[in-house]
Order: C-alpha cells, then structure tokens, then sequence
C-alpha cells in the first residue's frame, strides 16, 4: 500500500500543481517532493525491519490478459526510489535560481515523470513495467519541448523516436515471454520462470530485444547520439532528471528483468555485451575529452559512467552489482551537481563554452571548491561516493572478465583528463573581461550545492548504510540465477 | 593505545575542517597556529606511539569502521601500526610540522595561505591514511588522496595556467600508476580473497596458496606500476620536475620528503610478494636504475634550483628502488627517512633562497649569497654534504647501505650506483657554489633586498640540518658499529617487518668500497670547487647553449615533447577522430541516415498515389491479380 | 429489428423535417433517437435475434451497432455547425442516417445479400456526402473517385459472391461456412474468395486496395471524413471481420497469409507516404489507412477473442480519429482554411485545451501508454505473436516509428511559438465531445478488457 | 460436365468472366466518365448473368431475387453517379477523368 502511495503521491501533486498557477509553485512543489520523500524514508524503514510483504501491493488489472496491477520493494527498488525521490526535492530546489515561465507546469510534469518513475522502479508485472517506462518518456519530452533551449524541436524528437524505437522491442521480449508463462502472466515470478525455461538462443534475443530499450536509455555506445544533443537542449530540471533519475530506470531494468530472466543468456552472450560497455567507456571518455561546452562534456561523461554500470551488471557478481546500484546513485547525484553547476555558471554567463570562461575560483572560490569535489567524485576519487561505485564495479567486473576491467579501468585515466581539463579552463587560470564579473552565488545556489557536496563526501566515507539496503536482494537475486 | 592510532589522522583532518569551514573567518595567523598544532599533535602523538613499538614488536590493528562491504569482499577503514609505519609516521608528522613552521613564514604575504594550510593538513591526513591503512584499499585512500593534494598544491597558484598545466599532469601519471595498483588490488582480491595485509602477509600464506608465480609476478608488476606513478620513475617521472611549480614547501613535504616515497612504502610493505616474484625484482633494479642515472644526467644541467633538487629527488628515489630490488628493503626505508632530512632541509633552504631572491629560482642569477644568508648558507651545506655521503652525515650511512647491497648482488649495478652518487656530488656541489659562492649576478633590486630569513623560517632549517647529521647514526653498518658496539638500530627495528639483509660481503671489501666511494665523491666536490669557485664558470644562457648532449639533457632528453607526440598529441587526435570520423558521420550519421532515407523514401514512394482514377483501378485489378498469382 | 426501423425512421423523419423546416431541435430528436437505438442494442444482449435469415442481431453485431451508433451522436454533437450552415441539411441527416441503416445491416448481416445491400446503402449516400460541398473542385473530386471506385469494388464483391454461390449453391454464411467445412475447397470458390477479400479490403482501405482513400478523405467536408474515417471504417470492419469469421474460417489457413502481407504492407506503405505529408487531413488519411493494418491483423488472428479486439481497437481509434479531425477542423477554420501542419503552430498558446487533448489523441493513435492506443495495439501484437506472425508484428513497429514521427510533427507545431497567437474559442459541444473523448481514452487504458470480452 | 439448356454451364462462367473483364478494362482504360460507368454496369451486368445461369443451374431463386436487387442498387447508383459527374462538369467543363487529379500524392 505504501508502494502505491508513493506512485500516488507525485501523481496527485503534479495535478495539484497543474492547477496552482505559477505564482507560489515552486514552494509548493518543494514541499510536495519532501513529502514524497518522507514516505520513502518511511518505506525504507519498513523494508529495514524486514516487513516487506506490507510494500508488496497487489490487485488484477486486466486479469483476462494475466496482468495484475502488481506493485513491489526489495532493497534494489528501495535504492532507487530513494534516488528518484531525495533527487526530486533537489532538482525543484536547485531551479529556485530561475523563474520558469508557466513553472507550475514544469513541475507538475516533473512530478508525473517521477511518478512514473517510482512506477517503474516497483512494479512487478512486466507489463505494468513497460507502463511507467513508457510514461515517463512523455513529461519529460514536453519538459524539453517546452522549456528547452536552442534546436529543441529537433532533438526532443529524435530522443522521443529514438528511445521508443528500444521500447518497443522490448515490448515484443515481453509478450514473447509472456507468451511462454505456463498460465500466461506477466507476473514478474512466471515470466522468470518462462525466460529460463527458453532455450540458449531465445535467452540471447530475448535479452538482446531488452539490451535494445535500455542501452538506448542509459545510453550506451553506439546508441548515444541522441544524448548530447537532447542534454544540451533540455532545460536544467529536465536534464537532471533525465540524466539523473531516467538513465537509471535502464540499468535497474537490467538488474529486475534481464539478468534473472535470461540467466543462461546473460552467461552466455553477456561477453558481448560486456565488450560492448567497455568500448562505450573509452570512445565517450575519449570524445569527452575534446568538447568545447560543457554541457556536452557532462553528457559524454555519463555515457562513459553508464557504460561502467552496464558492465558490470552483465558480469553479474556480488560485487559488480553492489557496485552498480551504488554507483547508479552517485551518479544520479552527481549528474545533478554537474548539472547545477553548469546551470550555474550558465546563467550567470549566457556561455557553457569552456574556452570562454576562466579564474572563476579566484571570483567565486566557494563555488568552485563545490564544484571540484564534484569533480573528484567524477573522476572517482577515494572518499567520494564515485570511488566506491567504480571500484566495486571494476572489482566485480575483474573476476568476470579481466581484460574487460582493465580496459574499463582506464576511465579513471581519462576521466582525470577531461574532468580536470574542464574545471582548469573554467575555473582557473587568470580571468577574463566576462568572468572577472561572476556574480557570487546566491543563497539558495550555496545550500544546493553544498547538499550535494555533503551526499558526495558521506557516501563516499560511508557507504555502508547503502550497501546494506541493496546487499540481500542483491544476494536473493544471484541465488536465483546460478 | 587503539584511540592513540585513530588520533594520529585525525588532529590534521581536524585542523583541515576547522580552515576550510572558517576560511576568512579566521586570521592568517590563527590558520597558522591551528593548522601546525594540529600536525604537531599528531607528531607527538606518533612519537608515543613509535616509543611503545620500539620496546617490543606488537603490531596494534585497529578498526575504524566498515568501509566496502559487498559480498565477500570486505574491506573495513582500519589501521595498523607497526615498526615499518610507525617510522613513516615519525617522518612524516615530523618533517611535516618542521615544514609547516617554515610555511608560517614562507606563505605569509601570500593571500591564500589559509587555503595552503588547509591542503597540507588535508595532506598529512592522507598520507597518514596511506601509511597506517591496514588494506590495500585503505592504502589507496591515501595513495589517492595525496596525488589529489598534491594537485592543488602544485596548482596552488591557479591563476597561472602553467601550474595548473603542471597540477593536471602530475594527477593524470599518478592515475596511470594507480589504475595499475587498482588492478594489483583486483587480481589479489581475486586470487586471495582478501585485500588485508594481516590476513595476506600472515606468514606462509602467499607461499602456501596455489597461485601461480605468474599471477605473482603480475600482481607485483601491477603494484610497482602504481609505484612507478607515484614515485616518479621510468617512464612516469616527467611530472615530478614540474611539480616545482608549487609553493617550495609543499615541494619539501609532498615532492621530495614524503609524498614520492609512497611508492617504497608500498613496496616495503608488500616486501613478501615482491621477494617471491625475482622477475619483477628485477624490472625494479632495472627501473631503479636507470631512473637513477637519467635524473644525475639531467640534474648536471639545469639552472633552476628547484629543478636540480627535482632531479635529484628522482634520482635518490631510483636509488631506493634499486635497493628494494636486491632485496634491501631496511636500506631503502633508511634512505627514504634521511633522504626526507636532508631534501627537505636542501629545499627549504632553496625555499629560503628564493625568498630572499624575490622569487628567482635561476642559479646563474645568484651566486655570493654566503654572507647574506648565513644560516641558510651553513644548513644548505650540510644538506648537500649529506646528499653527497660524506661521512658521518645521514646520506654517508644510507647510501653506503644501498651500494654495498648493490655490490652483493651485482658489481655493475654497484658502478653505476656509485657512479650515480658521483653525479649527485658534483651536481649538487656545483647548485651549492653557483648559489652561495662567487660574486652576486642577479639585478640590482634583488641584490637590494637580499635578507636571511626570519628565524620560523631557520629554525625549521637548523632542526633538520641536526637531523642530516645524525640521523644516520641509527642504521650504523655492521662492519662499524661492531668496532664501536653500536648496533644498528634501524635494522633489527624493521626486521619483524622486512627481514633482515641476506647479503653479507666481507668487512674488508666493505671497508674498501667506502673507502673508495668517500675519495670519489670528495674528489668529485673539489673538481665542482675548481670548476665553479676557483674557475667561476658560469653556466651559458639559453641561446647560447651549444648543441649536442649537454643541450639534449638540459632539455631532458625531450621525454616531455617525446610523450607530447606519442601519447597526448593522439589521444587528442584520436578524440578528434572518435568524434568527428565516427561519432558524428557514422553511428549518428546511421541513425540520420534512417531519418533520411525514411524520408526520401516517403517521398518517393508518396508518388504511387497519382491521383488517376483509372490508374487506381488498374491497380486494383492487379492486386487482385496478384492475389491470384499468389494462389496459384 | 428495432434497431433497423429506429434508424430507418430516423432517416425518414429528417426528410419530413426538412420539409418542415425545423432545423435546431431535430438535432435533439436524432440524439435522442441514437440514444433509443443503444437502449435497445442494450436490451436485446445475448437474445440473438434473428431475422429472416438474413441477418442476425447477435452480441457482436449490437456491440458495434452500440459502437457506432456512440460514434455517431459524437460525430452529431461535433458537426452540428456542419448541419446548421447547410441549407439542405435535412438531406444531410437523412443520408448520414441512411448511411448508418446500411452499416447496421454490414455487422449483422448473415446473408450475402445483406453484406451487398449493406455496403451499397452505407456507400451510396456517403458518395453524396463526399461531395456535399458542390462547388469545390476537390470535393466533387472526391466524390467522384469514391463513387466510381466503390461501384467498381462493388462489382468485385458482386462477382465474387456470384462465384462463391456457384461453387457451394448457398448466399447464408451458415451455409457456406457448412459447405466449405464439409468439401475440398474448389478453384472457384478460392477465386470468389479472393475476390471478395479484395473488395473487401478496399472498402475498410488497406492496402493495395486503399488508394482511393487518401484522395477521397482529403476532398471531402472534413466532417464527412470523420465520418468516414470512424464509423464507416467501424462497420466496414466489422462487416469485413463477419463475413469471414462466419463464412470462411473453415479455409482460414489457405487466405490466412495474405492477411499477413496486407496488414504489413498495408501498415509499411501508409506509414511511410504519410510520413511525408504536410496536408494534416490527408496526412489523418494515411495514418487512417494505417490503422486498417493493424486492424487486419486481428482478421489474420482471427479467433474468438479477436472480435474483441477488433471491438476495442476501432473503438479507440475511432475516439481519437474523432477528436484529431474535429479539432482539425477547428484550427483550419481559425487558421484561414490553412490544412498545412502549419496551421497547429502556437496551438498550446491559442487554446491550451485543444493543444492538449489534440496531443493525448495523436499520443493514442502512436500507441503510447497510459493511452488506451497503446492497448489496442499491444492486443494486436500479442495476437500477431501468438500466432506465430512475429514479422508483422515487427512490421507494425516500424510502422508505429514512422507513425510517431508525422504525428509529433502535429505536436511539435503546436508546443511551437508562432506569430499567429489570437485566441481560438471552443464552443460547448466540441469541448463536451472532446472531454469525454479524453476521459474515455484514459479510462479504456484501465479496464480494456472489460471492452474486449466483451463478444 | 452438367449442362444448362445443352450448354455447359462453364461457358457461362466464362462468358460472364469475359463480360466482367471488359467491363473492368474498360474502367482502367477509359476516360471518359459516361463510359467508365456505362463500364461499371457491364461488369454488374456480368455478375447478373453469372448468377442467373447459376440459379437456374441449382434450380433456386435465391440468384434471381439477388440480381434484382443488384439492378435496384445499380440504378440507385448511376443516378448518384451520373449526378456526381454532372456536378463535376458544372464545375470543370468537361467529363474527362484525366481533370480529377489535383488530390494526389
């Protein structure tokens, strides 16, 4: 019941919002996004005392087609409502800088993405999954498409298209599966059930159809090129949802419905697909090297961090997907500091170009220690969230596939150099004409950043807390597939 | 006890936190006075901790918290504290708060200074990290964490590009070496299952476990690649000389006294892998050595009085490893402690120098800086007579422990050991004489405003020149210390850790080769005496600079423009390419392609619908016809 | 038998109307009389009357008389201005409703005679009604070609019955279905077959048989296109899915793979032209012609659940169809007769209403969730792969891709800026319409099956 | 082969067949609207003649009953037809289909 509150409670926000008018939105959006996450703490608190049946939530939905309106928690899930719903109050606060027109409409689509969203990382019903995958594709395109800057038109739509296009054969996996359920359901447990029981063949298109939709969405090399483009003309919410929250529902994806539906699948071709993440690492790594604006930079660094994630939830150990579903949450964090920090500078400085900017420390020095803890948390730094994440992952992936980890390894190499050549071309050296007036940040800005800079250092000194949310679902899921 | 080992990184996080939250809250002075107590806490408190190791080999373990737990893999934030890290704790707070003191007054005029203190102490918290961690992984923190000090401290004056050119370079070649100690880290846990030195080194267990010498020799090679990056060796040297341009504090802590010797602690504690794998042993004399020579060859020539201490601080460090890799794990250690005395005390001195000179770093404008500068003068001579080993200074005792173990194991690596500590000599002796000697060549200005330092900036000075001179005498040879009864100490203080030297030579030859080795250097110092005081050559300028090798090795072998061209220049055209060959034309230009074919596709295929009636109809009849071709 | 004279009566009551003159109110007896028409559908659930053999008022033939007789008081409630502005409106009434007559018998007919006297009475006054604006080139265009193509098609299916009754002697479903069950399946049967499948596809316009459609739908009054493009696709589908569900099943593996190859073709073809119209009507034609693909497919599965199928998706397409051309409608006559995509630029500006429930209609016709396209054509596919026709389902994909492109073309302009930003007011029986065309698009996403079991 | 008044009743299958297929060219081939409908109504006519020989062939009325409301639909159809092409004429000038074109593509 709790689980379909918190699908409830932003869905009911976003239509409280639609109707509010502009004029105190954004203080009542914050508002309605702690709330959620209050419940969330709430929900991990039941999970914590092990009283998880009372976050499994149930009813038939259309029981003539096997699909019930299943709703469901383990430690996975939990991570990644957590993530969705202590981002969300984030992301409404860090936009507290800019007056949106219209904002109660932004935020009231942020809303419903996020319920889709939460959706998405609970249902238990495949079909219901592909529900609230879909779903939250749609605010977030008007997100762009309305407050998007330059040559939105274009890049919402090839995102949109792009991203259906994945869908859409996941789909097709779907009802093959469901197909095969002995009483044809698309309950999580007989769709396991009917994808193991394939032969080793179906199990690779299968998984195959499913790797489509999501390495679009994280995205993963050679399935990007929608990102950068769609990253520099979504507006700043939107972004971070996007980059945050969203890319994560692909990774999830990868961990609830491919590896213990496809086991022998995943055994079998997951090489390829392993290989194929670590080529994303280096060729974004390598590309991100030599962008011009920032923006772009960020979104080419996610790519290589995603391809990470994916590596390491195709090499399926303990490790690896610890490190995984940690990293997915330093990356959503960082992704939204990145972001804010780009928001920042952008909006005092009508520029994200890195070679126009410069000494930003010297105007602004707070800002710009901020912003490189982020960056060390990008590049993976000891201490910081990143580090436990890619270590766990490098380590996990190591005992799969050795060759595979240290090719991956070399992100950390090429992270330092393109991480460290932005914040040297932004913020240091000597200022010029345009950034010798950066105005200070404001209060509001401060408190964000030094929130994110907080969730960075913690999580990075102790993880523990967050390991251990994931640590036996993760253990139940493994059982389940050897 | 345990509380004593959570303290020592604790008082410089401390410190840290309350300059970095307070920032301009505080006064230059109190950011002074919290950052050094907190470092001289930590000193004193590591003092009483090496006092209780020195009565009995016990090993305390403590654990701080659970770190990374995943599975089997766990590895918790802990310490450990026994003879071989006690000493790094002893050099490292102590060099570290002689440093800062001298800081107080280096750094005074600077507007950042609050900011320095902070970094330092953030340093001397991660390099306590790195010494005291209990598993490689808590290692790493620190190993990480310094390479990120030392990052902000190279660029400390980031409103020039240069340093922070500098800055990024050095993080970027310790990454290189760290992603090789990352790898170390996976293949142990994968063949051990552990990563915790106690449960790894605990005796019998790397001999006993099934793992192949190769996966050995792998690991160790991936161990010292991470050496390699943190402690400047061929190939990853080049960053060290850059890193100069930081403040000249922070190139005596970070950069000579503590920092660059990581790597030798991590060997030094990893001694047993290392001595079950000789190929690797091997690659780390020959590393060690060549890594020796290539900074005495190129430290000949510089002018930059930083540079040359660079130089020389990469050449002391190949030295360390060519004793690790005959197996002398207590020289190397010896040397690391008096090489941190008397680097330091050399480049505070320079530091000293610079001050006085208005931040003239060029030893062709100095020179007769004797009388001026009178207890820099004196602590700068000790400094390089100890480098040099002259005896009974600290360099004499550490380096005669290192050839002699060279000459065990093989006569040529002694030459070329000894021809590396001629080089030094000279080299170091020639920086000396162009500096204080002769006659002053800089500008009128600088001649003005020559003074000796104030006495927080000497007094660090004077307390490291006494410990150039003595230090020493705690790891006395055997062939001397059986004449006076002295034992040494150091030794049989390490030996639980690193065992004792296997090598034994004669006591004759061992006289004779100190022997021989005094005389050279000391033949060697008065040939620089003649050249630059007796002569009063002075070094060409630039443009004057005739070619062949003297210009080659003034200009490093062109290592830096070698790796420019073979390493950046195409990974930069290789971005260029990813991005603009591949990126955009190919996996982009497929997808447009789609969208584009879809499109012209659509346009033509619009044109079937002519919008004739009878031609609708015909083709209509020959769909029904083809409907009944299909059927038949 | 209710039914047929309520429709009848209907039609006649409007000529006397017409005579009359009484304009306004006779829209109330219509409605009202729509309303009866549902009440006794409701009423004669699961009695199977039968009459005279000739036509048989089962489950499946009342649900689509329910279906179309909804579409067609929305269709009323949308087009009153279409009605009112016509001075010969009591024409109009009369033929759409005499129109309506003929689909009633096209979905319950159990006679040939009555599938043939069904789609001629259907087809016969939409010829008018196509070309109902007689001074436009391009609507006496439309109705030409239509008329001249349908009569033409009409001549197939004639042939086609003529051979059928050759080959088993019989007009009846029954006894056709009893025939071809009981003997070897004889060339001239197959060849009555054929033709029959051909004429058929060109009246529900799949493809190759649809290329009058796009002509025709872009000539006509677009309230005429709505008509066509909802209810007359309706009952032609539904005429088209009984008579071979109750004549041919026996012999469905022979035709079955032409089924395939049509919905493919069919959904490929008019996926991709309509990809690169700009005309928004003839650009609604194509994504129309679409649809009859993916509605092919359940006439490809055919099995007993797939009248339900075919019930919720015409039911769902032809919601959206209704709300996407009315609304077309609307804008073209606030945007100077302008039909180009351009017309939708600054929609969201002009008339937020509009804009989006324009958006979930096209987001219904893409097939995306949480709109009940997405249902439609999820039950499609699972159909298809049940099946074993993976490839079509494929091919639906790739059409839906393309689908999702020209119709976010429309949603692209109307969340565009425009120089054009004057209001556009909606008056109350189009916001009615399109209120309850939106909440029933939503709400069929959340108990579709409540729908599909239904028959 | 069963016969039909001597003649078999193929040949009036073919016959009808043949009449069809004239009637269909001449709808493709035609431009002239007057006889592309003149053309429709010989393929129905076709169709009549098919279904009279078959009833008379099966000895049932049902055929007959059946072309008799073929040629009802059939005139109902000509007159709209006809009025179709009248009003295309008052507004063209001319019959020929080759003017139809302007909705295309």
């Amino acid at each position: 019941m709790l689980t379909l509150l918190l699908i409830l409670i932003p869905l009911i926000s976003g239509f409280i919002l639609l109707f509010t008018g502009s004029k105190n939105a954004r203080q009542i959006a914050l508002v309605l996004s702690l709330i959620e996450f209050g419940f969330a703490l709430f929900a991990l608190n039941i999970l914590k005392s092990s009283a998880t049946e009372s976050l499994s939530y149930s009813i038939p939905w259309i029981p003539s087609m096997g699909i019930s309106f299943h709703l469901g928690m383990d430690g996975i899930s939990m991570l990644m409502v957590l993530l969705s719903t202590l981002l969300m109050p984030l992301i409404i606060y860090s936009s507290f800088n800019k007056r949106y027109s219209n904002s109660h409409n932004l935020y009231a689509l942020m809303f419903i993405m996020q319920s889709a969203m939460v959706g998405s990382f609970t249902a238990m019903d495949g079909f219901l999954f592909y529900i609230f995958w879909e779903v939250s594709l749609i605010p977030i395109f008007f997100i762009i498409l309305m407050w998007g800057g330059e040559n939105r038109q274009k890049t919402t739509f090839k995102f949109f298209i792009y991203t259906l296009f994945g869908s859409l054969f996941m789909l097709l996996a779907l009802i093959y599966l469901y197909l095969h359920t002995s009483t044809h359901s698309f309950d999580i447990q007989a769709l396991y059930a009917a994808g193991r029981s394939l032969s080793l063949t179906e199990q690779g298109l299968i998984m195959g159809a499913f790797f489509l939709a999501f390495a679009i969405k994280m995205p993963i090399f050679p399935f990007h090129t929608w990102q950068p483009s769609t990253y520099v003309a979504a507006p700043t919410p939107g972004v971070m949802l996007l980059g945050g929250v969203m890319s994560k529902m692909a990774t999830y994806g990868l961990i609830r419905w491919v590896l213990p539906m496809v086991p022998d699948g995943v055994q079998e071709y997951g090489y390829l697909i392993i290989s194929l993440s670590v080529v994303s690492i280096i060729y974004a790594s390598c590309i991100a090297i030599i962008q011009k604006d920032f923006k772009y930079l960020i979104a080419y660094a996610s790519i290589a961090h995603m391809g990470l994630i994916s590596a390491g939830i195709f090499a399926a150990n303990m490790q690896s997907l610890q490190g995984s579903m940690v990293e997915m949450l330093s990356h959503g964090i960082n992704t939204v500091g990145l972001f804010f920090v780009y928001d920042i500078i952008y909006k005092r400085m009508h520029t994200s170009e890195m070679s126009k900017l410069g000494g930003i420390r010297g105007v602004e020095s707070r800002f710009a220690f901020m912003f490189f803890i982020i960056v060390l948390s990008n590049v993976a730094l000891p201490f910081t969230n990143g580090f436990i994440g890619e270590f766990l992952l490098i380590l996990g992936v190591f005992q799969t596939n050795m060759l595979a980890a240290s090719f991956a390894g070399l992100s950390i190499i090429l992270g330092a150099v393109y991480m460290l050549r932005a914040y040297q071309k932004m913020m240091l050296g000597e200022t010029n004409s345009l950034t010798s007036h950066f105005p200070k940040l404001e209060k509001q800005e401060l408190i964000t950043l030094s929130i994110i800079v907080i969730l960075i250092v913690v999580m990075g000194v102790y993880p523990k807390p967050i390991l251990d949310i994931t640590e036996s679902s993760i253990q139940t899921l493994l059982k389940g597939i050897q | 006890m345990e509380q004593l080992v959570k303290l020592i990184p604790l008082f410089p996080l401390i410190s840290f936190a309350i300059i970095a939250l307070m920032n301009r809250r505080l006064s230059k002075p109190q950011a002074a006075i919290i950052a050094c107590l907190g470092v001289l806490l930590s000193f004193i408190d590591s003092a009483v901790i090496f006092q209780s190791q020195l009565q009995s080999f016990h090993p305390v373990e403590v654990k701080v918290f659970d770190w990374i737990i995943a599975g089997n893999f766990n590895a918790s934030f802990s310490f450990l504290v026994d003879p071989l890290s006690s000493i790094f704790l002893m050099v490292i707070t102590g060099v570290g708060f002689l440093i800062h003191l001298f800081s107080v007054g280096y750094m005074k005029d600077d507007d950042g200074m609050r900011r320095f203190f902070a970094y330092l102490n953030l340093f001397i918290f991660f390099m306590l990290v790195l010494v005291l961690g209990n598993n490689f992984l808590v290692m790493f923190i620190g190993w990480e964490g310094v390479g990120f000090c030392s990052f902000m401290l190279i660029g400390f004056w980031y409103k020039d590009n240069k340093n922070n050119d500098a800055a990024k370079k050095a993080f970027v070649m310790n990454r290189i070496g760290d992603l090789g100690f990352l790898i170390a880290m996976c293949l142990i846990f994968f063949n051990f299952g552990s990563l915790n030195y106690s449960t790894l080194f605990s005796p019998g267990f790397l001999a006993d476990s099934s793992v192949s010498t190769e996966t050995l020799t792998l690991i160790t090679f991936c161990l010292f690649v991470g050496a390699m990056g943190k402690s400047a060796q061929i190939p990853l040297y080049t960053w060290l000389p850059d890193a100069m341009a930081g403040p000249t504090p922070v190139s005596a802590l970070i950069h000579a006294a503590t920092m660059v010797t990581a790597g030798i602690y991590m060997v030094a504690r990893t001694n047993i892998m290392f001595s079950l794998t000789p190929d690797t042993m091997t690659l780390v004399v020959i590393i060690g050595i060549a890594t020796a020579l290539l900074g005495a060859v190129i430290g000949l020539f510089q002018n930059d009085i930083k540079k040359v201490l660079a130089y020389s601080t990469v050449s002391q460090l190949g030295l360390m490893f060519v004793a690790l890799g005959v197996g002398a794990y207590t020289a190397a250690v010896f040397h690391v402690v008096t090489h941190a005395f008397f680097k330091a005390l050399l480049f505070l001195g320079s530091g000293s120098v610079i001050h006085a000179m208005s931040g003239e770093q060029d030893i062709r404008h100095m020179g007769g800086l004797k009388k001026k500068l009178p207890i820099t003068y004196l602590t700068f001579l000790i400094g390089t007579l100890a480098i040099s080993g002259i005896p009974p200074l600290a360099g004499f005792f550490s380096k005669d422990q290192i050839l002699s173990e060279a000459f065990a194991h093989n006569k040529i690596l002694f030459a070329l050991g000894l021809l590396v500590s001629l080089m030094t000599a000279f080299y170091m002796f020639r920086l000396f004489f162009l500096t204080f000697h002769g006659s002053f060549r800089g500008t009128q200005d600088q001649e003005h405003h020559l003074h000796e330092s104030p006495l927080n900036m000497t007094l660090p000075l004077i307390v490291l020149a006494i410990c150039a001179v003595f230090a020493g005498f705690v790891g006395v040879p055997h062939v001397i210390g059986e004449g006076l009864g002295i034992h040494n100490l150091f030794e049989s203080y390490l030996a639980p850790v690193l065992g004792s030297s296997s090598s034994h030579i004669e006591a004759s030859i061992e006289w004779m080769l100190m022997g021989l080795t005094t005389a050279l250097i000391v033949a060697v110092i008065l040939y620089a005496r003649h050249l630059f005081v007796s002569k009063n050559s002075v070094p060409e300028s630039d443009l004057q600079m005739q070619a062949g090798f003297k210009k080659i090795a003034y200009n490093k072998f062109f290592v830096d423009e070698f790796y420019n061209k073979v390493f950046t220049q195409p990974l930069d055209k290789l971005s260029l390419f990813l991005e603009k060959g591949v990126d955009v034309p190919l996996v982009d230009g497929l997808v447009r392609g789609i969208g584009k074919l879809t499109q012209s596709l659509a346009s033509i295929t619009r044109k079937i619908q002519t919008g004739n009636t009878g031609y609708y109809a015909i083709v209509f009849v020959f769909a029904i016809l083809l409907l009944f071709i299909f059927f038949i | 038998m209710k039914e047929l004279i309520i429709l009848s009566a209907l039609g006649v009551l409007s000529l006397i109307a017409g005579l009359l003159r009484i304009k306004r109110p006779f829209m109330v007896v219509v409605i009202a009389g729509l309303l009866l028409n549902i009440g006794f559908c409701i009423m004669d659930w699961n009695h199977n009357e039968n009459l005279f053999n000739m036509m048989t008022l089962d489950n499946f033939a009342l649900a689509f008389t329910i279906l179309s007789s909804s579409l067609a008081i929305l269709w009323f409630i949308v087009a009153q201005a279409y009605f009112q502005n016509s001075n010969t409106f009591s024409d109009h009434y009369a033929l759409v409703l005499f129109a309506m007559t003929g689909g009633l018998l096209m979905v319950s007919f159990t006679n040939m005679v009555m599938l043939f006297l069904g789609i001629e009475v259907l087809s016969i006054p939409l010829f008018v009604l196509a070309g109902s604006h007689k001074t436009s080139m391009r609507s006496n265009e439309a109705a030409f070609k239509y008329f001249l193509l349908g009569a033409f098609a009409s001549a197939f299916l004639l042939f086609g019955i003529a051979l059928l009754y050759g080959s088993t002697g019989h007009f009846d479903n029954a006894g056709i279905s009893a025939f071809l069950g009981a003997n070897k399946l004889s060339g001239m049967a197959l060849a009555g077959i054929i033709l029959m499948l051909g004429a058929m596809t060109f009246k529900v316009s799949a493809a190759p048989f649809h290329f009058w459609a796009p002509d025709v739908y872009q000539g006509s009054p677009t309230m005429i296109t709505t008509f066509m493009a909802t209810f007359v696709k309706t009952v032609a589908f539904a005429g088209f899915f009984r008579l071979f569900f109750l004549s041919f099943m026996a012999v469905r593996s022979e035709y079955a793979m032409v089924f395939a190859v049509i919905a493919a073709l069919t959904i490929l073809v008019s996926n991709l032209i309509a990809s690169a119209q700009s005309n928004v009507k003839r650009l609604l034609a194509y994504s129309s012609i679409s649809h009859a693909g993916f509605m092919v497919i359940t006439l490809l599965c055919m099995n007993n659940s797939s009248a339900g199928v075919l019930l919720y998706y015409t039911l769902v397409y032809s919601i959206s169809s209704i709300i996407a051309f009315s609304i077309f409608k609307w804008v073209k006559t606030h945007s100077t007769e302008n039909e180009e995509i351009s017309a939708f630029n600054g929609l969201l500006r002009r008339s937020p209403l509009l804009a989006v429930v324009m958006t979930l209609a096209l987001l219904s016709m893409s097939g995306i969730p949480p709109l009940s396209g997405f249902m439609a054509k999820y039950m499609v596919f699972t159909a298809a792969i049940t099946n074993g026709y993976m490839w079509v389902a494929i091919c639906g994909i790739a059409g839906s891709l393309m689908a999702v492109y020209y119709y976010f073309k429309i949603i692209m302009a109307m969340f565009a800026d425009a120089p054009e930003t004057s209001e556009i007011k909606v008056p109350g029986n189009l916001k009615f319409v399109l209120i309850v065309c939106s909440i029933a698009l939503i709400a069929l996403m959340l108990f579709p099956s409540q729908i599909s079991s239904l028959i | 082969m069963q016969n039909l008044h001597g003649i078999p009743i193929d040949y009036y299958v073919i016959l009808s067949t043949a009449l069809f297929c004239v009637g269909a060219l001449g709808v493709m081939l035609r431009r002239n609207a007057i006889i592309i409908f003149m053309c429709v109504e010989l393929m129905l006519n076709a169709v009549n003649l098919l279904l009279v020989a078959f009833s008379s062939y099966f000895g049932d009325s049902q055929a007959q009953v059946f072309v008799f409301f073929i040629m009802a639909v059939a005139a109902a159809e000509v007159a709209v037809g006809l009025a179709i092409l009248i009003m295309i004429y008052r507004n063209a000038g001319t019959s020929d289909t080759d003017v139809l074109t302007k909705l295309k593509w």
